[in-house]
């Protein structure tokens, strides 16, 4: 067994050597680097040679059965194949919401048909997906979400507005909620897939502080979504998403990490100085870099374990929150460090210095961290009752 | 003197509170920034300002200002704040007023600010963390200087009718400011526009040629500089405590009328608390502000730790009003459409000014000697 | 005006400076050195002398009426007189919850009668007085309070157990809210006086984590009170104990401060040594403490503001709440802060070297800031409310 | 190897937590506290630890041990803390044993350690704060050395049949450790309880003389020291991380059964998220010993830096668990007659020792290059 892995180790190793372009093997240098595939995908050299060949293997998804396009990797393969990406500095081949979220929900509700038409494209980055949750006036109460799907016997008439749709507008397919019940709240919610080209859906981007638009509201004016596009039961759509906001939730917290912290300690060296003993010349500064740098690498190793435990079956099911919560408060830290470290060169917002204020952009993005996919405080709640225990209001 | 407002301070905040709020609210900075600004800020509103008799608040009643103090000023500032109005009164009604008070060159500049006409800016910060340290040198040259570097981080530097340059004279051991008036040759001023829209340049100063008497209050004259950077700290704490001000004022309305839940969620007990906390917060920065303010009015050698004081516990209160405020607001406060993320945008700009959080609390630190 | 009080000013510290004995001026080694009267006082040398020269003047209440046993001061003169004590580091001459809690209660609700009998024996540390208002099952809901008061006509009987009554049994008499109305939870409470020689009061001391007993049990059994010890209304009794507890927490708030801060900047000079540029040894320890110190002088300032507000009868009634909460928090800071600089050496109990264990004492007894005289949750609930106008839950 | 316990870890805990709660459950402490016991924990308890097979969890088998790493050392001192059981384990079984390991002296002192007869004690600080540096010296005479000087803070010092003591050798840089058998002439140890009652000793070191084979691994040994201060820093982790455990525990059982304005106080919830949050800290804590553990037991290079972050990281979850713990607990939690103040009291000095938050977080930043 551990041969094996030994083997497996040293083979995925050449492999990737031999395969991963060059300029995959470059640190991102922002958000906009990321390839997130899809019929509009516009790719930057070796992107796309770089996804086809792990999509080739079945490695953009290594845990996925191969008859879906995936790996079949063990948990303890999967494992391997990630160091060794990340001992060669690979680059994500491909960034999607449909391997993060709506391919591990198709997984346990999805029919055999649905499975094998969706799961090979999410794969091999043919479609790309975007989620349709959250609505106006629903926020933090997900569930009291309002646009309606009419039984039209072979299809649903979709009606309605969702808002933080993550980057719909260049999205091909979405994954949604509507409402199938106004009598239940809960229970009246079913899942539904269709094409964004489907005639009757509109987006419009949000502008964010940030300057960037990476979500968009998005309006449905009499779609029509055939049924076989209903994933799990009629009316039980809320528990496809809530095991789904889990895979979200786990996404988000495994932001930022070790590129990030290098950059963080690179940044502050430069921008204020060593002493005569090798330290930052802010005292204060690395006082507060130093915990940080603490909680994040405890943090690292209680994603290790979660992912492991994950794996094993033994994760407890509200972890997720934990991990969210926790994860994406470290992020937004780890900006405001950021900040505090570059002072003046990093207010900047349009300068070349600034690469277009990439910095203090990024550090405004952050802050939608703990609010989207369920906000801090959903977290909290969510932590409280269903792990603590801690009795109702 | 009492620890609070008197009925005189009490009523100019009144009238500036008004005015601000009326003449200057945020969409005014909004439409600003919309419109691309070349300045950064309207010069008709300076103008009115002036009319208000505000940019002669500091000036001495013989030089025809009001002979008012910092809290006074302050007053003025923190509604500045509070309404993120583009504005130079801070570097120009504040500091320059008070770097030139008393010296020969007040004849000169005093009259423009007064009126109006007149925007002053600080040139000091050489690095992009303000550390209070000054390495440019000025060298002597016939009865004048000759000034060579950089300086960053000059807000509305490009637009200035006077720089206040801080230099060392040559093997003088304290700082030397410096007025250097607009077109002089060979000052090259490029305007950068910040993450809150507003604009500060980049100088570069080659070989710049200065006359004897654009030395404001003598060589070496750390004094004039100490003023300078106290006068500018405790008014950027002020404009800075009015940002974290309004924006708990924001969010707070939002907690009263949003709906999660069938209720408000200004009824939750988490986000009570947390907002009890931040009022907390607010409400300690803001006397020691008070109290920072009122140790310069009566020129008392404990300013400068009460201006650190002050810096930094406003740095603190208000980072966190601007962080409560934008999670409070959950999406909404994310989006360009909504007013509370440029709090947090103006109010990082201002921690970062003349010194933020941590510089202030080393010194702090070194003052109480350890 | 300012002429008068520049020579109340010059006269006061000349006066200060003839009579307060050398002992006096020297800093509290712990608060076992407070001197806080009563009968069962066993004055150090020059505490009684202190009391009384201070008492002779009205000025151990400087701003209560002289016709009560004060002073009489205005309270710019209440402010110098402070000033110049704090210069000359007099102690304060008279600890006691009768200037603190009971005299502005009194003040406000008394009688003409009860004043001239209770305030002048307040004065001069004549009485010492502790509060009952905690009961075992109430905690935090103050008003749930069961211990009863029977009509009998010319007296009360009262019955029932306080508990966190501080230092019963040291004191002379008690300030105690009791039943009167089984019917109206607020408006059953009424607030009364009585000697706590009276037959059916007893104490029993509560052994504290600190290793000290600061606070009793203590038990009523069919004890009698006088219906002229009645303050205020009856069934109005909660009327004076709120004004009282804005007074408590006054108290509470003002604890530590700078004497404080100055041990713990030598305490840490001297435990964890200097750096080459006079800073503390420990990077990060200094950081704490820089942050810490900024806050506190900062809250000095909120405190002087606070105390003019209040004698200008400006300040928000529900301001005490944001005071003792956040100098409690401060207080509590400062504690952890010097256990942390003083490492091994004052984590001994019992040592000679660490005085009997005295700063762990006091780190432990800092623990209770926050709880006594309404915890901080119920000051955060109470600024929430009253102060921001939060809306109920 | 996956990061959590595997199935025979999972059950030697079980175990543990069986064995420690029901023979050394927190009154087991109080009740040596009340009896001012000398010796601060109990030799009969030692000795029934050592029949569980416990005290031989990190001894090889060719030794006699059951040849264990420090991921099962941990789980007994996980459930040590969570019980505050006074117990010389960290020390002797851990510690001691890790430095031993290996050494000629082994023979000599493990046969006791696994019989439960020896307690051994670890002589290494000489200031009131832990900084990982030792400045005592030992001067070579003869075959021999001379040890002279002080240290402080030597849990069980007063009781211990064995002193590991950290010392230069003369010209060396590296620390040398010494293994000092109790009653060698010039030593003494003053016992001096401690705030969470535990007693730990100043040991006075008088011209003492030691035989050359007292040294363990060699002269100029800094890796048996560093293994040494590895292992205790990470298992005083895993103690502590129980101490805070424990808290928590009690806590929420106090949140559920305590009823205030009619209803359960867990129910507030401002208290709900303060209580969430301190779940995630313990929870991350937790990820960092076991990463630690596993990282020591496979003799990684990275064992160091994983010791600093679970040391710092637990001080900060387990302070955090104490202080909520009393604060939550309200009136009651200030009294000795309740537990939850001894959780205070223990994580108090558990955070102290082998260095504080501080010291370690300070450490990571060095490592980490900044």
């Amino acid at each position: 067994m551990i041969d094996n892995l030994e083997t497996f180790r040293a083979e995925t190793r050449a492999w990737l050597e031999a395969n991963c372009p060059p300029e995959m093997r470059q640190p991102m240098r922002s958000e906009k680097d990321a390839n997130w595939g899809g019929r509009k995908a516009v790719y930057q050299p070796g992107q796309k040679e770089w996804m086809d060949a792990m999509a080739s293997r079945g490695w953009t998804v290594p845990d996925w059965p191969k008859a879906y396009g995936g790996g079949g990797l063990s948990p303890a393969e999967t494992k391997i194949l990630r160091e060794e990406m990340a001992k060669l500095g690979c680059r994500n081949p491909l960034n999607s919401f449909g391997i993060s979220m709506l391919g591990p929900a198709l997984l346990k509700y999805g029919t055999e048909e649905q499975k094998l038409e969706h799961l090979p494209k999410i794969a091999r980055g043919e479609i790309r997906w975007c989620q349709g949750y959250s609505e106006p006036n629903a926020g933090s109460d997900l569930a009291g979400l309002a646009t309606s799907a009419e039984d039209k016997g072979d299809h649903f008439l979709v009606n309605g507005q969702k808002v933080w749709t993550s980057y719909a507008d260049q999205a091909d397919w979405i994954f949604c909620l509507v409402r199938t019940d106004k009598t239940n709240k809960h229970r009246g919610i079913s899942f539904v897939l269709f094409d964004m080209e489907t005639p009757g859906v509109s987006t419009r981007p949000i502008l964010l502080i940030s300057g960037y638009s990476p979500f968009c509201e998005t309006f449905f004016d009499d779609v029509k979504v055939p049924k076989e596009n209903l994933v799990g039961e009629l009316n039980r759509g809320w528990d496809v998403a809530k095991y789904l906001l889990g895979h979200e939730r786990e996404m988000i917290s495994g932001m930022g990490g070790e590129s990030g912290n290098r950059a963080l300690h690179a940044l502050a060296r430069d921008k204020t100085g060593l002493d005569g003993e090798g330290r930052l010349a802010d005292p204060l500064l690395r006082a507060q870099m130093a915990l940080y740098e603490v909680r994040s690498r405890a943090f690292k190793a209680m994603s290790e374990k979660f992912m492991d435990e994950l794996k094993a079956g033994r994760a407890h099911p509200a972890q997720p929150s934990m991990m969210k919560y926790y994860g994406t408060e470290l992020n937004k830290t780890r900006n405001e460090l950021m900040m505090a470290a570059g002072g003046s060169d990093l207010l900047e917002w349009e300068s070349d210095a600034s690469n277009g204020g990439a910095a203090a952009r990024a550090w405004l993005r952050t802050k939608a961290n703990s609010i989207e996919g369920g906000t801090s405080e959903i977290q909290l709640n969510i932590i409280a009752k269903r792990i603590l225990d801690l009795p109702g209001a | 003197m009492p620890l609070f407002l008197d009925d005189e301070q009490t009523m100019l905040r009144d009238t500036a509170r008004d005015f601000v709020s009326e003449q200057m609210p945020v969409a005014h900075m909004r439409k600003l920034r919309d419109d691309k600004s070349a300045d950064g800020f309207s010069r008709d509103h300076w103008k009115s300002f002036a009319e208000m008799g505000f940019t002669g608040i500091l000036i001495p009643e013989g030089d025809g200002g009001l002979g008012l103090g910092h809290v006074e000023a302050g007053v003025v500032l923190e509604e500045i704040g509070r309404n993120l109005s583009p504005s130079p009164f801070l570097t120009t009604a504040v500091a320059a007023v008070e770097a030139l008070r008393g010296s020969a060159q007040r004849e000169r500049w005093f009259p423009g600010i007064i009126a109006g006409e007149t925007v002053a800016a600080l040139a000091i910060d050489e690095k992009p963390k303000h550390n209070g340290k000054v390495a440019m040198q000025a060298r002597r040259a016939g009865n004048g200087y000759r000034l060579s570097g950089a300086k960053q981080f000059v807000t509305h530097g490009h637009v200035a009718d006077l720089l206040i340059v801080a230099a060392h004279v040559e093997e003088n051991a304290d700082v030397t400011l410096f007025a250097v008036p607009a077109g002089t040759a060979g000052v090259t001023a490029t305007p950068e526009r910040l993450t809150d829209a507003s604009i500060a340049a980049r100088v570069q100063f080659d070989d710049v040629q200065l006359d004897g008497d654009a030395v404001i209050g003598g060589e070496d004259g750390g004094e004039a500089y100490a003023r300078l950077l106290d006068a500018a700290r405790i008014g950027a704490s002020a404009e800075m405590l009015g940002v974290g001000g309004g924006a708990m004022d924001m969010t707070m309305s939002y907690l009263k009328d949003r709906k999660q839940f069938g209720v408000a969620i200004g009824s939750f007990q988490a986000l009570q608390h947390r907002a009890a906390h931040l009022y907390s917060e607010l409400e300690v920065a803001r006397a020691a502000v008070l109290k920072a303010q009122q140790l310069l009015d009566t020129g008392s050698e404990e300013a400068a730790m009460a201006a650190a004081v002050a810096k930094a516990m406003t740095g603190l209160a208000t980072t966190l009003a601007v962080q409560e405020g934008v999670q409070m607001h959950g999406g909404i406060g994310m989006t360009d459409e909504h007013d509370i993320g440029f709090y947090m945008k103006r109010g990082r700009v201002l921690a970062e000014m003349f010194g933020d959080t941590n510089f202030h609390a080393d010194a702090v630190a070194r003052m109480a000697g350890f």
